[in-house]
Formats: C-alpha cells, structure tokens, sequence
C-alpha cells in the first residue's frame, strides 16, 4: 500500500520535451511509473519518449486518462501550468520547479480551492512509492518498498533519511517531498493524516527546517490525531535570523520559526525528536 | 530577497501618491548646502543610506538646525561603517546620504505590508507605537499590534482600512488620510512583488498630514525577471561579495561565524551538515549549497571561495548525488587545487554519495589528493572536527 | 427549534444609524431578536435605540459577542460591509442590500471561502424563526410558531406562503428568503439540509424563481438526501425570455432556467410541485 | 442590464487594444460618400445600429460594392424598423448607421465572456462556428463549444487562453494573436462591469489579422453608478419609453402582451401574479413591482402608465405590504384617478393586505371608486378576469 501514488497511477509530464522534463520523464518510465505521455504546448501531436505529446493537459486527460502531473516548466510559467493541471482535473500536481514568485503562489493557492486536486511542492523533489512509482527528480535506486512514510520539507536531507531508512532494512510505504517554498501545496498535516489512515504505514519520519510554523501547527495536530510513531528532525539550528537559506521559506523573521521552537513542540505532541540527522533511521527502527 | 534604499523607496512611495519628507541625495558639503537652502533652511534630517534597520540609535540619522550642523553630520557618515543591531560587528560603510527636511510631528505609527506565509496572503500590521522596534513589541506589547490580512481577490478592502485607522485612534481629515494611505501602501506591495513594505514611523505631522517618514522595501527575489524597476534600484555595495560572487555562479553561500568550511547540495541537507558540526562541538564558517545543476566551474568557484576564507580551517564536503554528479564535485576540486599550489591547503573532509560516487572517488584519489574520507554524515561531521581540532594543537 | 436563528442569537445592524437600519433594527428589537448594538463607521462610542454603537463589527463582537449581522448599507458598500462582517467572526450575516454589482458579490463569494459563516442574501428579506427572532425586514406579525421551514428567492412571495402557513395552521419553523440576485450566500441546497437535520421541522416549502439553475441542482440533492415533504412553486411561468423581472437573477438566458424545467426538475425528485401560488399552504396541510 | 450600441462597443475594444475594422457613423448620403473614399473605395459594410441581435438575417448588415449601393443601403436602413428575432413584430426603428471597411475574411469564431452565475466568476465561451446562434449551436451542437471559466484571483490565464486557441485549430501568429485578443477582452469586461461581452464574428482575416468583425456589450446595470463611459454611452432611444419612465419613478416595469395590468409590491409576487392570471385563462399586460419605498407619487404615476396602455382592459393591483403601505397605495390611486375623469376607466381588482391596510381601503371606498375588493390573489386573480369577460361582452 502507499498513500496518493501507485504503480496504477497515470501519469504525465508538463514541460515533456524540455530538457529536464525529458530527463527526468526517462528516469520515470525507466522505475516503472505509468507514465503516460506529456504537455507541450505546440507540439501536440508528436511523440517524445515513445509517448504521446499533447497540446494541452485537458487533452492529456481526454485521450489518456491522466490523473497526476509532474510540473518542470520555467518558474515564469509554473503557476500557469499548476492551474492548468487542476483545472484539467489532475488529481495529484507535482511541481518540481523552483523559483516560482510569492504573488503566483498566493494566486495559485486561491484557484485550487475550487479543485478536489492535491499539490505537492513547488520548489520540491516530488513523491515516490518505492518498487511501484515515482513522481519526481529523486534517485530511485535508494528507497525500499517498506512501512515507513516519509514528508519533508527537503530535498537531498529527504534522500539521506530515505537511504537510513534502507541501510536499516524499514523501507519506505511512500516518501513526499513538499517542498522549500513559503507557500506550497500538501503539508505536514495532510501528508501525516494519509500515513495515519494508511494501513500499509507503520511510522513516519517527519523533516521540517526552520522559517514559518508549518511545524507547529503539524505538532498541535499530531497531539490530536495522530497515533503512529513519528521520528522527526529540524534542519537549520544553527542557522542565523534573518538570512533565507537556500530554501524561500527557510528564514527565521524576527525570533520566529527557530528550530528549537519546532523541536519543542513536536517534542510536547509526543514525537520522537532527534538532533542528529544521521540517526534518524535508527531512531524510527528502535521504535516500530 | 533584494532591499533598496529608504530614498529609492521613497521614490516608488511619491510616484504612488503617497506623501513623503522632501528631500535629495547630498553628494557632498556643496550639495547639503544647496539642499539646505530647498528644504527651507530651518531643520533637515541626515540620513545614512544603508540597507539595515537601526539606523536611528546607531546614530546614521541626524537632525540638524543649521547647514554647518548638517555638513558636519553628513561628513562624519560618509565613508564609515554604521554598526545597527543588524548589519553585525563590521558594521556596513555609508556610501550614501539623504538629506530631507524636518517635520513637525504630531504621532508616529508603524505600518507595514507582508506577505503572511501561513494565511498565503498579504497582511497588513499596524500599531500606534510608531518607531518602535516592531518584533520586540510584538513580544512585550502584542495587544499594540494590529494584523489585517488582505485577500487577493478584494484587495485592500475599506474595511480593514477603516479598522486600522480606528485602532490607530485616528479621525476626521487624518483617519481618511491615512486609510488613503494603506490603499495606496497595498497597491505598492503587489506592484513590486514585495516580501516586506515598511513604513516606520509613519507620521501624522501638527498640520494634519499622514506622511511616510522611514520606509523599507524589500522585494521576493524570485520575481525579480519582471521587476525591471527594482533590479535598476539593486545596490550592491551593500551585497557581502563572497555572497553575490557564489549567486554569479548560481551557488547558494552565506556566510557565518564558525570555522569549518561546508559544501553541500541541497539546502536541507546544509543545514544539516552545519547542525551536525554544532553537534560536534564546532561551527560552520558558511551555507553552502551548491545546488542540483552545479556544473565543475561552479564547484572549482566555490572551494576557491572557501580556500581563500582566512576563517576556515577545514572542509566539510557532503554530497548526497542525486542530479549532482559526484564526478564533477571531483572535478571542481582537482580544478581549484590546481589553481593553488597543487595541495588541499586546510583539512578537507570529503562524503560522495550517489551518482558517479566511485568515478568521483577515483579522481580524487588519482590526483594524489589527501582528502578524509567518510561515508555517512555522523563521521564525516566527526572527522573534520577533529583534524581541525588535530591541526590546531599542530 | 429552528435553524441558524433563535432567540439567543446575539445580532447586531450594519448601517444601524441610518433610516432603514434604524427602522428595522427597531422592529427587530420589537420582535423580540437578542439585538446587542450596532457599527456606524465613526459613531462609535455613541448609542442608539438604546444599544450601543460601534465602530467596526470586530468591536460589536469583541463586546457583545455579536454572532450574526444585518446590514442595510447601500449597495456601494455592502460588499465590504459582508466582508468586514466575515472577517471578524460573525457566524450568520444577513444582507438585506439590492443593487450590488455582480463583479462585487463573485469578489464577496470568493473571501468567503476562507471564513466559517452563512451569508443570507443579499437583496432578500431575511430570516426569521418565528416567535423568537427575526432578522430583516419581513412583517413579524403574519408568522406563526409552527413546524415547516420557508426557503424562496423572493420577499413578498414568501409572505403570502407564510400567510398560508399561517391560516392553515402550520406556522413555520424557520423562514429564509435567499434573496433575487444571480450570486448570493445560502441556496436550496444548504437550506434544505439544514430543515432536515432540524427535528422541528416537519415539511418545507420551497419557492423557486425562472433563472439561473438553483432549482435544478436542489431537485438532484434532494433526490438523493431529502426525505420531508417539500412543497414547492417557481414564479415566473408567464415571463418572456430574456427579460429580468425585477430581481437581478430572474432571466431566462438562452432558453435556460424557464418555470417548467424547473418544475419538472423538482416532480421528477419527488417535490409536491404546485403551478398555485395561492395554494401552498393547502397543499402542505394535505402533505403533513 | 443596459447595452450599448456595436460601434461603441468596437471603439472600447479598439482602445483596450483588440483589433477593430475602421468604420464611421455615417448620417447622410454625404457622410456615406466621404467614408467610402476614407475606407478605400472598394468594399464596406452598411450596418444598421440597433439594440438586438439577428441584425444580418434581418438585412441589417449590407455589403456594398459601390458607393452608389452603399449609400442605397444606408438609406433603406435609416428611419425604418428593423425585425429581427430579438425586436419582436413591430421591430426597432434605426436611427444609426454605421459604415465599415470590408474585410477578406478566412475564418469566423465565436467569442465572448459571460458572469457565470453558477461558478460564480467570468467564463469564456468560445466556437469554431463564427457567426451562429450560439445558444441554438449549444443546444444541436454543444462539442462545438469550449467553455473557460475566469477565476477572478488568476485572470485570464495563459493556459486557459492557449487551450481556447488550441480548440479552434490555430497555430502560428495567428494562435498568439487570438490568445492576446482573448486575455484583453477579459480586461474591458471587468473594467466596464459587463454582463456579456460577445464577438460573433471574431475573424482571423487572409492577411493573418484576428478581428471583431460584430461586438455586443451589455453592462450590470448595479454597477452603472461607478462606470461614467458606459453611462454616456447609453442610447434612450433604444429603450421601451414607458420601462423608461417607470424606472425613473424607480418603478420595474416590463410592458407584455396580455390584456390585464398589474401592480404588485416585490418581483417574485409579481411574477407569481402574473402566473395566477394565466391559471385563470387570461393573460398579463405587464409585469410591475412597485417595490418596497414606494411613494404615492410613484404609485399615481404606475396607475397612469397602466391607465394610458390601451391594451389594457382591467387592473390587478395585489400589494403584500410589509414595508409598503396600503394607504400610500390607496392615495396613489386616488391621485390617478383625480388626474382623469374621477372614475376608473377599466374594472380594478384591489387585494391590499398588511400594513395600514384598513386605512388604505377606507380611503379607497370613500373615494367612493368601484373597485372589486380581494382577499387572496386566487380570488383577485378569478376576479380581475370574470370582471374583464363581463366588460368585452357588455
């Protein structure tokens, strides 16, 4: 089992022929994600990766039966394409892209209430069901089939988890990256709900980094609803106030979003907190 | 994000009709007294032009009575470095002063635009305590503080406007004033793709005039490519160069404190690496990600940065190769190596993981070099904490 | 009982010092609704009708606890007047307002996503659960204590249902007029659930109007959810297309929204259907 | 909603940037010559300027080779009634003629942007099928219609513009030019608050131009208060001169076909009034809701509307009042009445309950007016009906 990807789901790819879209659309198909055809505009019609291209998602929808997007348009056009996917009816958008405006974002978040549609990222390395799918720029080569769900808010520190959660034979059910942007799709108390509903979900390794209260807020509702065991760890303790590292949303503003206060309450809502990235495979293999 | 001055925010404030002190860049003394004379000859303020808050108690803002008050001040900023609470212990060196005239004020407000990444939209935040240094009251006084988001679709609705205006205690001719004022503030924001709009103080002057006294602009650097009239206003004399010379090549560098070097791909996994250091009992001298489409040029670039840092005693490579190939690290090592005297002139502790990490490995190896190797982040960590530690008592 | 209103529901008046405000705020207070104050920008600190006046409707709930609002503002303002009302945490807000532009009121329904309210309106009577409150402008003295609910896109249309109501006995529970305009808060849908989840209702009558697709959409849910006798009339058989009768929604565009598809619409999910008007309340004595 | 003519509507457009043909009013055979040289010389359009659609199969849209015919044209247009579908028999007489370049034209489409009450934001609604009926074409034909909805935070976004360019098949310049014209005709229907702004035909002309060739623009008539240019754009003319007097004593009047008036406080009960006459074999004159401020004034004015229509042949006056009162009605009436011949010129059936309705028939009666009082509006209805069969047979 897994939560929102399987190796059922039809995939495409907006931004197919592109350079990285084609790149990573072949390491896709290569792990064996379904992966049905791609989005460019203006070649619709042609064919690329022995899949077809379509002018527009909607038609992607029409002729294949699409239902996730993996996004990696220029940050210009990404916002463009997230609504575009939702509007299509693509029930899972996941957007690689990084670099993408606050303002696009904001307007982004508005439009897809209208939509029943989940999105992962911008800005984030996407979600992979390991041994059935992968939606993504992750190495697929790391991960385990296994009961262990992962969320972070990294990219690389994701796969450093992952590959902990491999040497300690736990595996993983499914590992989602949502992403370093400030606004951003699925967070922590969604991707936390689906592992807790999932049956084939036995823990959860939980990375947060420092900037906004997405944590926080994970912790209030962890305490609340959550009853697997979580491993989690706060990138960013020792970094400065006021400096954006590397990730948008990765800034502390004003004494806030510290990763002492995230370790704190994650650590009051029960979670097993853990300082050292290195240990957190063996910490959540001590506790399943 | 990008910061401009407080004058070129200003600018940007009068073009939206928002009323602003009069005033000019004063190049030097011959210019202040032009400018004295202007601004009416009775009382101007000298303004350092920096981009970091707490100018005031650091003395980069001065009101002066007379022109030989003025020349004087502007004299003693210009050239030096002004130490505020945020430009750190080497203060950031004045290259540029504002002179305006002085106003008679009644009240000072704070009022800024954010953009509220929790509620993923703009908010404006208002308080009567204007001048105030607004994260400290937000801590001691948070009653004081008002947040009013602004849904996009509305925009700056007339009734937030009339709310803040209310709390402010506001009425009559000032309360529609300053209401105009926070509409014409919104439109500002969402025109420059601003992270922060700042207005503080905002005054209410004795003859009834809401005008913006100190303001602060700092826009998303990810919309920058559509903000061609804040990219003419970038300064970049107030960039650190190591910084703005690593973003030339697409590296993601900060610098910090500490003394061990990291290089790193991925922001998470950086910050990582320096906690893991801190737990080791050191400190890491920068961030460092190196991102995913690093190519060797950058690489070589980025341990010529770290090299030439008189501060770090030692490296810390951690690349978990996804889309980095552990190659062209490699590569970007042998190439900055060369371009010294051939040796690793402090301790470099090297993780390749992922793609290429054998042919890495190799090339590393082949050029002789006497990296340390490690394979997971705890040793890595561990291992170049104590050959720094080990070089140090050498 | 009764829905969304009774005789504890804290009210207070937007507009409260102007005409209609005052003389309806003061009917109100006549008839017996909890009223607690009212917010004239600027007049705050002051009282009238004996109820204090405030500024902002976020003071009328910071003191009075305020939880629904009647606005009588004119249409120029009343969009922020239901905006202001939402954003500070008023549960129920009433819009009595004609003649707010439409580009307005899809800005309105877009803000009001983000808040947990009901918006009754605008241009409608109002609602009112008889014998314990009324907020609007109907005339209190033709209802009656009784066990149906009342849900119609018109005013006076639903005085004379209630006043059949009334004379044939059956009082009504809780009354809603949802007001003539094309976008506008609470349909059929949120009121017909609401009457049968409420054990004090027995039956409901729906009056429709030609235009639009409520009615439509209504006799798909109550197919599927509704299980009390609905009796139901659409006003505007006669109307000629193309033309608004009055109200801002009632337009038959394109041949779309006539009195007979939405009549069949509703037969065809069960609905007492009734081309009477002057027989509502007969026809709903016979159901009961 | 208010419309606004098809020459004004094209210079709207052509200021917001969306191609136009050239064209002038043309007021007489003069006007009709100086254009032709203006416009080439070659081939213009004579089009007759009225309030309804249908104009082209109704022969108010001539294509002229020869200034000779295109000054016939004009001439056989101007001061005539023009029938289309949408005029009803007696047609719309023309008052305006408007005079345009011929264009070589490739292909039509159908374009426009409607308030979707549904979704609650703008939709675009477009067809390869130029020129159409569109409501006929989506009832036989509905694949051949794409329909994007505007969310209002996003605007016309790129993608929806694409997918609609996409759907009609075009590629190249052309594709690009659609896309843009597209994206503009969202921004003149917000700024001007319209209802429905249509072009059928847009044409994609042999030289590769996307061109309104016809363009309709109807206007929420709630937001007339904040748009001045569509306000002076109005043409009263074009307007019924009885809904136009009414709406001037802030009566909503629509006059019909039937031969029974009415007056009703509140369009629901209205038009449910209109429905009870209809169940009771007759038919209605008008629909009129004298809505809820009424004055007597306005009331007397109702009645004399009612009184002059020739058509009508008795009076159901059904007042629900809750704010209205019946007394104001009452004097309304009594004033019309006192207008004329102090007696009623057609039977009137009076149902007038709720506030003050005591008072309002007490002065009805003692008036001594013969009216047919009415408790409920089945009785009235039955009543008004009986007394109007009575009067044809007597």
């Amino acid at each position: 089992m897994s939560i929102l990807l399987d190796e059922h789901t039809r995939v495409i790819c907006q931004g197919f022929t592109g350079k990285q879209g084609s790149f990573h659309s072949r390491q896709m198909i290569e792990y064996g994600t379904c992966f049905v055809g791609g989005v460019t505009p203006g070649k619709g019609g042609s064919r690329h990766l022995d899949r077809p291209v379509f002018n527009t998602v909607a038609e992607a929808v029409a002729a294949e039966g699409a239902e996730a997007s993996v996004i990696y348009v220029p940050a210009p056009f990404a916002a463009d394409a997230i609504m575009e996917a939702a509007c299509a009816g693509i029930r899972l958008i996941v957007c690689i892209t990084e670099g993408i405006p606050v303002q696009d974002m904001m307007r982004v978040q508005q439009v897809l209430q209208s939509y029943a549609c989940q999105l992962i990222g911008p800005n984030c390395p996407g979600i992979i069901t390991p041994g059935k799918a992968k939606i993504g720029i992750m190495p697929g080569h790391i991960h385990l089939p296994g009961r262990i769900g992962v969320i972070s808010r990294s990219g690389t520190l994701t796969y450093e988890a992952v590959a902990q959660l491999t040497a300690n034979g736990l595996g993983q059910s499914t590992c989602i990256g949502m992403g370093g942007d400030p606004l951003h799709g699925m967070g922590f108390i969604e991707a936390l709900q689906a592992f807790e509903d999932d049956a084939a979900t036995d823990g959860v390794v939980m990375i947060g980094e420092i900037g906004g209260a997405d944590e926080e807020r994970a912790a209030d509702y962890i305490d609340q609803h959550i009853s697997k065991p979580i491993v989690a760890f706060i990138a960013g303790a020792t970094a400065p106030g006021g400096r954006r590292m590397g990730h948008a949303g990765a800034i502390i503003s004003g004494g806030k979003g510290t990763a002492a206060s995230k370790f704190e309450a994650l650590a009051d809502a029960g979670v097993c907190i853990e300082h050292n990235p290195a240990l957190l495979g063996q910490r959540m293999k001590e506790r399943i | 994000m990008l910061n401009i001055h407080e004058y070129q925010t200003k600018q940007l404030l009068a073009q939206a009709g928002i009323a602003v002190p009069r005033g000019m860049l004063v190049e030097d003394a011959a210019a202040v007294a032009s400018g004295w004379q202007a601004l009416g000859g009775e009382l101007v303020v000298i303004k350092a032009q920096i981009h970091a808050g707490g100018r005031g108690k650091a003395g980069g803002v001065r009101l002066c009575r007379s022109l030989a008050e003025a020349q004087a001040a502007a004299e003693a900023l210009r050239g030096q470095p002004l130490i505020t609470h945020q430009t750190g212990p080497r203060g950031r060196v004045v290259r540029t002063i504002y002179m305006e005239e002085g106003l008679s004020i009644a009240r000072e407000f704070y009022l800024s635009l954010l953009m509220d990444r929790d509620a993923g939209m703009p908010a404006f935040v208002v308080s009567a305590a204007g001048g105030m240094d607004i994260e400290q009251l937000a801590e001691t006084s948070p009653e004081k503080i008002l947040t009013m988001l602004v849904h996009p679709v509305a925009g700056a609705s007339a009734y937030s406007l009339r709310r803040m205006g209310f709390f402010l205690g506001l009425e009559g001719d000032a309360f529609k004033a300053f209401c105009r004022v926070a509409g014409q503030l919104y439109e500002v924001f969402m025109q420059y793709d601003a992270s922060l709009l700042e207005l503080n103080p905002l005054v209410l002057t004795t003859d009834g005039n809401i005008v913006a006294l100190d303001a602060k602009l700092s826009v998303d650097d990810n919309a920058l490519y559509r903000q061609p009239t804040i990219r003419a206003l970038r300064d970049i004399n107030e960039e650190d160069p190591r910084e703005r010379e690593a973003a030339e090549h697409g590296l993601n560098y900060i610098a910090l404190d500490g003394n061990i070097g990291c290089m790193v791909n991925g922001a998470g996994l950086a910050m990582a690496t320096m906690d893991m250091i801190h737990l080791k009992g050191a400190e890491p001298a920068n961030f460092l990600d190196v991102g995913g489409g690093v190519t060797a040029a950058a690489v070589r670039e980025a341990f010529r940065l770290l090299f030439a840092d008189t501060q770090v005693q030692g490296i810390l490579v951690n690349i978990f190769g996804g889309i980095v190939r552990c190659d062209i690290i490699a590569q970007g090592l042998l190439d900055a190596v060369a371009d010294g005297d051939g040796h690793l002139p402090v301790p470099v502790v090297m993780r390749l993981v992922g793609t290429h990490e054998e042919e890495g490995q190799r090339m590393v190896r082949e050029a002789g070099l006497k990296v340390i190797w490690a394979h997971d982040l705890d040793a890595a960590a561990s291992s170049i904490v104590e050959a720094v530690r080990a070089a140090e008592v050498a």
